[in-house]
């Protein structure tokens, strides 16, 4: 499972990056949501892989090294809500960069030559 | 202390007459004057003290830390110094008063000058050799803003600049020699690096230590190769030029070599470096002054020559030459700084500075003329004139043996040879425009200055005449004075007569008197029409300033900076990717990659299939974003999915169930913005060579399999390693126990790391904040301003057909779908409020919940329309943000009254009537203040982008409810 | 009743779900249930959902059941079709269906209905001319499915809804 | 770490079955698909997923954790409903703009002279030039 | 907790607070109040730093357990001499950009105000935390409201230079997201202190993955910090942004280059077993080349704000390569150094929109606002008649022109040339011997240094006359005096610190000494005492 | 042995409800058209949400049922968004 999901955020992260390299706004922006998916998957294994493991702890907690690693998972959430609010903003931005320079080339213009 | 208040009198001065009005010119004469008369006075008396080798000293703590003291220190070389600077001044102020036009903003000027002459008096009294750096830029400073003066003549700006990059450059180098001296020396204080000239002169840093000194003192004298500056700085006022360019500053380094002779001197690099510098100067200077037309050039010219003549001085590195060095440093200053005003005088009175317009002046000006004339026979070294005897000790020093080298040999010869130019030009100075027939055609009737404009020169002249006829008595004392706090101990038996006999000297002096009218006959028809000298033609120092500074500083910099940087995103993105791939793989590289069996959890089939899909999904993606974004985005969307299960299969409900509804709404704003972005059309350059796309393409291709491949390693190195012994076992072990929840990740989203979840909805609060303010300034592409196609085609279908009204057809579709959206507001509502409460036991939350809540209006919107909603709901998300925040933060802050850090949370469980024990958290509070908050951004970013559709473009404004008007404000719904 | 309680089936829906939810039957959970409902029901006064007219609830059970029927044989036939068990040369193609039924939420049934059973697909629906097109995936007779769709499940819907 | 261990045999084998029946349904609408001809056709064939595959599924997943947590675990129901409920508000609207495209199409081809006018694309609907 | 321990939270709590509060008031109707309120807010800011300044002085740190749970579990806040001193320096910039904006900035767009309360929530919480994920969220705080100070005016310049900034910073975010996580997955720990305890004990097969998380870390923080090649955004960014957000923009980079130094004495440094000294000379080699970028661009700069968008290179570089060669003496330079180009940066970034005023008649906010927002201009119409045009504006532009120019280029009198003596002194004189060798990379930054200071002067002096002397024509400008007191402010604070360079540079000797040896912060951070979590309702 | 096969069927069923997702994928690749691509989606997502009920049971955590329930409740929205987008050129008029 390990390989599989290694594999899996280097596709993601290949794609991405391969996309935030385009000239195109949009491009960009897909290419910045591929890489955090990429980025989530990564920090989420940082606490190893755990498939079905416990995830609420009982009163006991018991064996702390049955749980999943909750810590990754809490910073996930945050990773995942700042990666929305600048997804956002990107949005904005790169529609106010089309309307302004009336290109959607990253460059707000068109190369030369 | 009285040191100091000479030292800050100037500025105090010069501050004040800054806040002058521009007009008041007497006021401001009378402020300069009376601080450099008063400085004058004060170091004048402090004379006896410094006599016979006394030093007076004061200094105070400044960076005691890092060695450096405050320190002022006055001995007899710096007191002679001291009493040129602030005498010379004086009379300076007194020239300028009458000098200057009232029409320019006198107070300024004379600011500028006290000041320049408080950075002066820095440079002569510094105790510490940094302390002397700071001061010596200070002068740069003030001089290029002298220069400047008359800045809307861009002769005086060129000056000016060339003038402050030359003398602050040198600085610096001065200030790296001396950083360096401070190194071996282990102190910046004078005394105590005097005192190592043995430890210095035998380090091995000795030699780039002279050197970065010799370059700060050689620029600031105009030596050899930086002499140009000098001549364009005589764009500058008169009084400037009399003032800088013959008394003070060109004369600073000069000052700092005979200062440093006793640190530095003595060694064969000291005399070739100073002695060469200062012999071409000489030469050069003398040389090319006699080819002046204007009169200021060719005291500028020999200024330098001058200069150089003390430059070798010092640097034939005898105790004799620093005496002669200083003994000419107070003469030069006195005949140059008369001639100035003599010069100036002219200048003011003709309108022209123009050797060869001027003619037969002494007609006009007599007493201005004889003036002229004695401080010209002083500069020509004429007997009877003070610069006839520190000539003569010049030439007897020329003679003296020191190497034996055939330079050393020849030198007297040389010396001579530039001597008689120095006559030469003295000679034209007075002949070409005292005598021979009176000008016609001057811009002015000329006539003797003011009598107080001339006083100065008077005053200049007459200590001429009595220096030179009888120095035992005047200057001997004080010379002996200064000299002896240069030389201590190591005086030389010498003596300040006019008559020595016949000597060498004298013969040289006749030879070069002889010589110097045989050269100004030879050349003057030659004068009479050309500029410039006949040998070294077009050639000036000027323009190699200026092709380096336009070369150097301006295109190589450009073409540098096009090269080294780049203001086009892709090659930074690439960098950038490079870069990070680089940081991680070189720590592999070198300590190694620990991947061990790749199999440490079973092989699972199903999970193999997700991410076949969850890959493909995101390469489809990659392929299709440029020209297929709808599809990009339902791949982007699909390849979501596929993480958001994945986080499942890792145990992350929690994760899983953020990612649903961020996904959603992500989905919602893409398509949002996508209203925004025109069709793609392949723009013409798509035609270009392939060759180069395809490269590029590959390099990108490269990257980013690169990054990906690294990333890939990384995690299935990082998800092999042996578990560490994580924070994350005290979560677990005390989420119940002391955070009061079960669901670990939530308490630690609320408790234990709470803070982190306050940061992250305030960059939510922010980010929306940022797209309201800026969606209230969007103006979308032209192309996309009109209604959608679809839209126009279906009304235009409803309009075709005479039973259809318009929207009938967009009706008929969406009003089933619109009652079902509508039905599930209070569905969603509850499933919203659900994930709120329980989030503390079990997977939920305050974000979620926000999130959940927020889509069920924007399905609202997506079923109404944006009018329709709003009519109906009266939703203020700014205000829900600001209140979500309060609630959060202050939940935090309650913790701090009792006398707890700042969310520090509290847990009970309370007994409800007829509900029983409910557990009741303060962080339960901060949830919900992250529930508001999360509504009110989500809904105000989508919402934002949605109302853009209403405002009409182009057009006067619209008094409806949409966003950005006055009425709705913050009211968006 | 109506303006504390404007739409009380679902209303009752609602606190139904909330129980769902949290998989409870405790006195606090139906109080606080019922406060969500009291909520959710307002809110839909403010979106401004017609009232819901409820005639004969008792049919609809036996609509639900015909309707449950229904999908599991469309699962069924659909299914087939997809294997490539279809017997003959299959046709699909759209059908119209003039409907007398006007109340939206006999619509929306209907379009639940017809949506949720595999085989037939709600397209279109011309509020002007009462008439449904809907698009079926085995075609044998358009007049059929007319009248299937209008006596099985239009027939109940107006029983209930008007 | 699961519960399956605890789980008597009778409900062990109803989960099974109901869980293979579901994810077979599933399997079948998904394969209609891909199988069916067109476009309205296949709209047809998830239909399997959200109806019976749903409900196949989610009972198992009431009868599994009904037994394993010795008490009704009924809120499987929510998803059969909301997925019944959720589905058609997209798929009417999705088949509606379907429908719409098709019949403007048609109708733009109708005319003469075969200027085909994009104005029912949306961008990403077709190629419209290289890529790059 | 005393009292003065309480006051740590308060450069966080403070500006939060004010700036939800301002939410809350009608942004167009309560426009004075809620400036009011945020010159207030960062008065009081200037005035909690100053106080933790004092306290921090008394040499022990202050750690401030948020949530009272213990480190390393729950976030620390840790106040030292160096974290007090950004505040102190940040607080004070930001207060000067406030006055500043009030004579006309805050109106060119919406929510200036929150959004800068909410930067230096962003810039406080980073030079505060003591635990590596909080500080991301610090990073992403202060990011996500200079983007939307960057775009405050909005225009096609803001628009383009915001669009490369934000895309090249939220690259960055995902690099520090996965430096961050790789390093909990080797260590298992987020606390700075802990980190630094637990690096030493790494196991020699897991190192190679620890320093690549350090790596990938360290390329966020130096893309932030302006490191060459990672800065090209940085001057066209900064040169866009309206001057009061450029001015406290000044301080952004400083927080990446903060990081780094903290970090890599902490982590990497003497105790750091075999990871000791980690990137250092990489360090070095990057700061002296983005002085050289820096120097090249100050030079290539014919756009005055370009200027300065470079000279912030400069600084950053300087502070990077001093970090690389260290030594105590060198990082104190460092500090003096960082304080004083940063005010004389964030000065000059006031002070370009003055001079450049005079040249383009109709200022260019209005301009662009007219060509962005046909419909909807909503500035500059009433405020002719705000505030008082101050008397011989262009002497006062020159004056502060020069002072900009002064500090940045490192020439007396004011603070530059101190820093660059006081930086250099120490380069060249790497132990307490005199007269010993100097090591290769002390010549390297003397003269890399001698070298930009000569840059920036060329620049600066051609900029100047071309502003101030080759335009007759030029009409004086409309300045106000809330537009100049910030800027004689902040050259007056570079004065002071020359004249009283002495105790600042014994702060600054401090502060160094305390970085360079990391066990006292790490025992006081990790020492929890004994009523952590003790007392919490049960 | 019971349990064993349920084990195994549970295997299978996740197994074939992968593939139900690489059917809706592949349609998402071969369209042609836009519609035939959401409609793959919205199976996509159906099918996701079935998984995750699988994985609930696979592990006997009960608590996937949010996200399952999550992916139920939101999964239209996304599709109703594109459709919408496809009939009249904007998601919210
Ligand atoms: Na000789
Ligand atoms: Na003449």
């Amino acid at each position: 499972m390990e390989l599989v999901l290694a594999i899996g955020i280097g596709t993601l992260a290949a794609s991405g990056v391969w996309l935030i390299l385009r000239p195109r706004t949009f491009q960009v922006i897909i290419g910045l949501s591929l890489l955090s998916y990429a980025v989530n998957l990564f920090i989420v294994a940082m606490g190893r892989v755990r498939s079905g493991a416990p995830v609420l702890i009982a009163k006991e907690a018991g064996d702390p090294a049955r749980y999943a690693d909750p810590l990754p998972q809490a910073l996930v959430l945050t990773a995942i809500v700042i990666s929305f609010a600048t997804t956002a903003l990107f949005l904005v931005v790169l529609l106010a960069s089309r309307g302004l320079a009336r290109t959607d080339h990253v460059d707000g213009q068109e190369p030369e030559a | 202390m009285f040191l100091l208040a000479v030292l800050v009198l100037p500025f105090v001065g010069s501050f004040i007459a800054a806040l002058l009005p521009v007009h008041a010119r007497n006021a401001a004469a009378w402020l300069a004057g009376g601080v450099a008369l008063a400085a004058f006075c004060i170091i004048a008396v402090a004379y006896p003290s410094v006599t016979h080798g006394g030093v007076v000293g004061w200094r105070t703590a400044w960076i005691a830390e890092l060695g450096l003291l405050f320190a002022l220190r006055l001995d007899g070389f710096a007191w002679a110094f001291a009493m040129l600077v602030t005498g010379i001044g004086f009379l300076v102020v007194l020239y300028a008063r009458y000098y200057m036009s009232p029409s320019d903003p006198v107070p300024r000027f004379f600011s500028l000058l006290s000041a320049f002459m408080g950075a002066m008096l820095g440079i002569v009294l510094s105790g510490n050799l940094l302390q002397l750096v700071f001061f010596w830029e200070l002068t740069s400073l003030f001089s290029f803003l002298l220069i400047s003066y008359w800045h809307h003549n861009s002769a005086a700006r060129d000056g000016a600049r060339m003038a402050l990059v030359i003398t602050s450059s040198g600085g610096l180098c001065l200030f790296a020699g001396v950083l360096l001296i401070g190194h071996i020396v282990g102190g910046y204080d004078l005394d105590k690096v005097l005192a190592s000239g043995e430890a210095i002169r035998s380090h091995p840093l000795y030699v780039p230590a002279l050197v970065l000194i010799l370059l700060g003192a050689l620029t600031k004298s105009a030596q050899f190769p930086f002499h140009f500056w000098l001549p364009h700085a005589m764009a500058a006022p008169t009084p400037v030029s009399a003032y800088l360019h013959s008394a003070t500053m060109v004369k600073a380094g000069v000052f700092l070599l005979v200062r440093l002779w006793p640190a530095l001197g003595g060694s064969n690099e000291w005399l070739w470096l100073v002695g060469s510098a200062g012999l071409i100067t000489f030469l050069l200077g003398a040389f090319l002054a006699v080819f002046q037309q204007d009169l200021k050039g060719l005291l500028a010219y020999s200024t330098i020559s001058h200069l150089g003549l003390i430059t070798l001085l010092t640097g034939l590195d005898t105790p004799f030459g620093q005496i002669a060095a200083i003994f000419h440093i107070m003469n030069h200053a006195t005949f140059k700084a008369s001639l100035f005003m003599a010069a100036g005088i002219i200048d003011h009175e003709t309108g022209t500075r123009d050797i060869r317009r001027l003619s037969g002046l002494y007609a006009f000006m007599p007493i201005t003329a004889t003036l002229a004339m004695v401080a010209a026979g002083s500069m020509a070294g004429v007997p009877l004139l003070n610069g006839f005897l520190s000539k003569e000790m010049f030439f007897a020093e020329t003679i003296e043996i020191h190497d034996n080298s055939f330079v050393d040999q020849a030198l007297p010869y040389i010396v001579t040879a530039a001597s008689t130019f120095t006559v030469a030009y003295s000679l034209r100075f007075i002949r070409d425009v005292f005598f021979g027939p009176a000008a016609v055609g001057l811009p002015r009737t000329p006539h003797e200055p003011p009598l107080l404009m001339r006083l100065p020169a008077e005053l200049l002249v007459l200590a001429c005449v009595v220096v030179g006829i009888a120095p035992a008595l005047t200057v001997a004392p004080v010379l002996d004075t200064a000299a002896g706090a240069v030389l201590g101990s190591n005086m030389p038996e010498y003596s300040l007569r006019i008559w020595h006999g016949f000597t060498p000297e004298l013969l040289m002096s006749i030879l070069a008197m002889v010589g110097g009218v045989g050269v100004y006959m030879m050349l003057r028809s030659y004068l009479l029409v050309n500029e410039g000298p006949p040998l070294l033609g077009r050639f000036s120092g000027k323009e190699v300033f200026d092709w380096m500074m336009v070369t150097l500083s301006w295109r190589l910099a450009r073409w540098l900076e096009s090269k080294l940087g780049t203001r086009r995103l892709q090659p930074q993105l690439r960098v950038l990717a490079a870069t990070a791939f680089l940081a991680a793989l070189l720590p592999l590289y070198w300590r190694g990659v620990p991947l061990a069996d790749p199999l440490r959890t079973p092989f699972d089939l199903a999970f193999a299939l997700l991410w076949t899909v969850g890959a493909a999904c995101a390469v489809g993606a990659a392929i299709q974003a440029k020209f297929h974004r709808v599809v990009a985005l339902i791949l982007l969307g699909s390849a979501g999915l596929v993480t958001c299960v994945t986080f499942v299969w890792l145990s992350a409900p929690d994760v899983a169930l953020t990612q649903i509804v961020v996904e959603t709404v992500t989905t919602v704003l893409l398509l949002l913005g996508l209203r925004w972005l025109p069709k793609r059309i392949a723009p013409a350059w798509a035609e270009a060579p392939a060759g180069r796309i395809r490269w590029h393409r590959a390099r990108d291709f490269a990257i980013a399999l690169s990054v990906g491949v690294g990333l890939a390693t990384l995690a299935l190195a990082a998800m092999q390693h042996p578990d560490t012994n994580s924070i994350s076992r005290y979560f677990i072990e005390n989420a119940y126990v002391k955070g009061g929840g079960t669901n670990v990740v939530n308490v630690i989203l609320v408790d234990f790391r709470g803070f982190d979840t306050m940061g992250e909805i305030t960059v939510l609060a922010v980010v929306a904040l940022t797209v309201y303010a800026l969606l209230r300034r969007f103006r979308p592409a032209p192309e996309s301003i009109p209604v959608p196609e679809q839209q126009h085609a279906q009304d235009s279908h409803d309009e075709a057909h005479p039973d259809r009204q318009k929207g009938d057809t967009a009706k008929d579709t969406t009003e089933t779908a619109s009652l079902m959206m509508r039905l599930m507001f209070p569905v969603i509502g509850v499933v919203a409020v659900f994930l709120l409460l329980r989030g503390h036991d079990l997977p939920g939350g305050g974000f979620v919940a926000g999130v959940a809540m927020a889509t069920a209006f924007i399905l609202q919107y997506m079923a109404r329309g944006t009018t329709w909603v709003e009519a109906r709901l009266h939703f203020m998300p700014v205000r829900w943000m600001g209140i979500g925040l309060l609630l959060a933060g202050c939940t935090g802050a309650a913790a701090c009254v009792f006398g707890y850090p700042f969310l520090t949370s509290y847990f009970a469980y309370a007994e409800l009537p007829l509900v029983g024990r409910v557990p009741t958290a303060s962080a339960f509070l901060f949830d919900v203040g992250v529930f508001s908050l999360v509504i009110g951004a989500t809904v105000l970013m989508l919402i934002a982008i949605a109302h853009q559709s209403l405002r009409r473009y182009a057009v006067p404004p619209q008094s409806g409810r949409h966003l950005g008007s006055e009425a709705s404000k913050e009211e968006l719904v | 009743m109506t303006r504390l309680l404007p739409f009380p089936i679902i209303s009752f829906c609602l606190l139904a779900l909330w129980l769902l939810l949290n998989q409870a039957i405790t006195f606090g959970h139906i109080l606080l249930g019922c406060l969500v409902a009291l909520v959710g029901g307002r809110i839909l006064t403010i979106l401004e959902l017609p009232p819901v007219r409820v005639r004969r609830a008792g049919i609809i059970l036996r609509l639900l059941r015909m309707v449950v029927m229904d999908i599991v044989r469309s699962n069924l036939a659909v299914g087939r079709i997809v294997l490539g068990f279809g017997r003959r040369q299959r046709r699909s193609g759209f059908v119209e269906i003039p409907l007398d039924m006007r109340d939206p939420y006999g619509l929306a049934s209907l379009a639940y209905i017809i949506t949720s059973t595999p085989g037939t697909l709600w397209v279109n629906f011309d509020a002007q001319r009462g008439a449904l097109t809907i698009h079926v995936l085995d075609l044998v007779d358009e007049e059929e499915w007319i009248r299937t769709i209008k006596d099985r499940y239009e027939r109940h819907l107006l029983e209930i809804f008007e | 770490m699961n519960g399956i261990q605890h789980l008597p045999p009778w409900a062990a084998v109803l989960t099974a079955v109901f869980l293979l029946t579901g994810a077979a349904v599933t399997l079948i609408g998904s394969l209609g698909l891909l199988r069916l001809g067109t476009f309205y056709e296949r709209v047809h064939a998830p239909t399997l997923g959200t109806t019976l595959g749903t409900v196949f599924i989610a009972a198992a997943s009431m009868v599994y954790f009904s037994v394993l947590q010795t008490r009704p675990v009924l809120h499987e129901i929510l998803i059969i409903v909301l997925g019944i409920v959720t589905t058609p508000i997209a798929l009417t609207v999705l088949v509606g703009a379907a429908h719409f495209r098709d019949t403007a199409e048609r109708a733009q081809l109708g005319k003469p002279a075969g200027r085909v006018q994009p104005h029912a694309r949306v961008p990403g609907d077709a190629p419209t030039g290289k890529a790059g | 907790m005393s009292g003065a321990s309480g006051l740590v939270i308060g450069p966080i709590l403070l500006p939060l607070l004010a700036g939800a509060g301002m939410l809350l008031l009608n942004g167009e109707r309560h426009r004075w109040i809620v400036a009011g309120l945020n010159v207030g807010a960062t008065f009081a800011l200037v005035g909690i730093a100053a106080i933790l300044l004092e306290i921090s002085d008394t040499g022990t740190r202050d750690v401030y357990r948020l949530g009272n749970w213990p480190a390393p579990f729950g976030i620390v806040l840790v106040l030292d001499r160096l974290s007090a001193l950004m505040l102190l320096l940040t607080n004070i910039l930001a207060l000067a950009s406030i006055v500043y904006s009030l004579a006309r900035w805050h109106r060119a767009g919406a929510h200036f105000h929150s959004l800068f309360q909410f930067l230096l929530m962003g810039l406080n919480g980073a030079f505060l935390t003591g635990d590596l994920f909080n500080l991301f969220v610090f990073f992403e705080l202060l990011l996500a409201a200079s983007y939307g100070l960057l775009l405050h005016g909005s225009g096609l310049a803001r628009v383009k230079a915001g669009l490369h900034y934000i895309v090249v910073n939220l690259a960055a975010s995902l690099l520090f997201l996965i430096g961050v996580s790789l390093i909990y997955g080797v260590t298992g720990t987020l606390n700075m202190a802990d980190l630094a305890a637990r690096v030493p004990a790494v196991a020699a097969e897991s190192r190679g993955l620890l320093e690549a998380g350090a790596g990938v870390l360290a390329v966020a923080f130096l893309l932030k910090a302006g490191m060459w090649p990672l800065n090209f955004w940085l001057p066209t960014a900064y040169a866009a942004a309206s001057p009061p957000v450029a001015s406290i923009f000044a301080i952004l980079t400083k927080v990446g280059v903060y990081i780094v130094l903290r970090l890599s004495l902490l982590l990497f440094g003497e105790s750091a077993g075999a990871s000791a000294g980690f990137g250092r000379e990489f360090l070095l080699f990057a700061g002296l080349a983005t002085i050289l970028f820096g120097a090249v661009g100050t030079l290539a700069s014919q756009d005055t704000a370009r200027l300065g968008g470079f000279s912030v290179l400069i600084s950053s570089g300087t502070v990077l390569a001093a970090t690389g060669m260290g030594q105590v003496g060198v990082t104190s330079g460092a500090l003096f150094y960082l304080v004083s180009s940063t005010l004389g940066i964030g000065a000059f970034f006031l002070l370009v929109e003055l001079i450049e005023r005079g040249r383009e008649p109709g200022a260019d906010m209005i301009a662009v606002t007219r060509e962005a927002y046909g419909e909807e201009v909503e500035t500059d119409e009433a405020e002719a008649d705000v505030g008082i045009a101050i008397v011989a504006t262009m002497a006062w532009l020159g004056v502060a022109f020069i002072g900009c120019a002064l500090v940045i280029a490192g020439l007396p009198p004011l603070s530059g040339f101190i820093a660059k003596f006081a930086l250099l002194a120490a380069a060249l004189h790497p132990t307490d011997q005199p007269g010993g060798a100097i090591p290769g990379s002390g010549w390297a930054l003397l003269a890399v240094l001698i070298l930009s200071g000569f840059a920036t002067l060329v620049a600066m002096a051609r900029a100047g006359i071309r502003i101030f002397w080759a335009s007759p024509d030029r009409t004086v400008p409309r300045v106000r005096v809330i537009e100049m007191a910030p800027i004689i402010f902040l050259l007056f604070i570079c004065a002071a610190q020359t004249v009283w360079a002495g105790p600042v540079i014994r702060f600054m000797q401090a502060a160094a000494h305390s970085l360079h040896a990391p066990a006292g912060y790490i025992s006081d951070v990790l020492d929890n005492g004994p009523s952590s979590r003790q007392a919490e309702g049960k | 042995m019971s349990q064993l096969m349920l084990t195994y069927s549970l295997l299978v069923a996740q197994v074939l409800l992968g593939l139900a997702i690489g059917c809706g994928a592949l349609r998402i690749f071969l369209g042609p058209r836009v519609q035939d691509r959401v409609l793959g989606f919205d199976t996509l997502s159906v099918n996701a949400m079935l998984l995750l009920l699988t994985v609930g049971i696979r592990t006997g955590e009960a608590l996937y049922f949010e996200a399952a329930l999550a992916m139920a409740l939101f999964g239209f929205v996304g599709t109703a968004a594109l459709a919408k987008f496809l009939l009249r050129g904007e998601v919210i008029e």
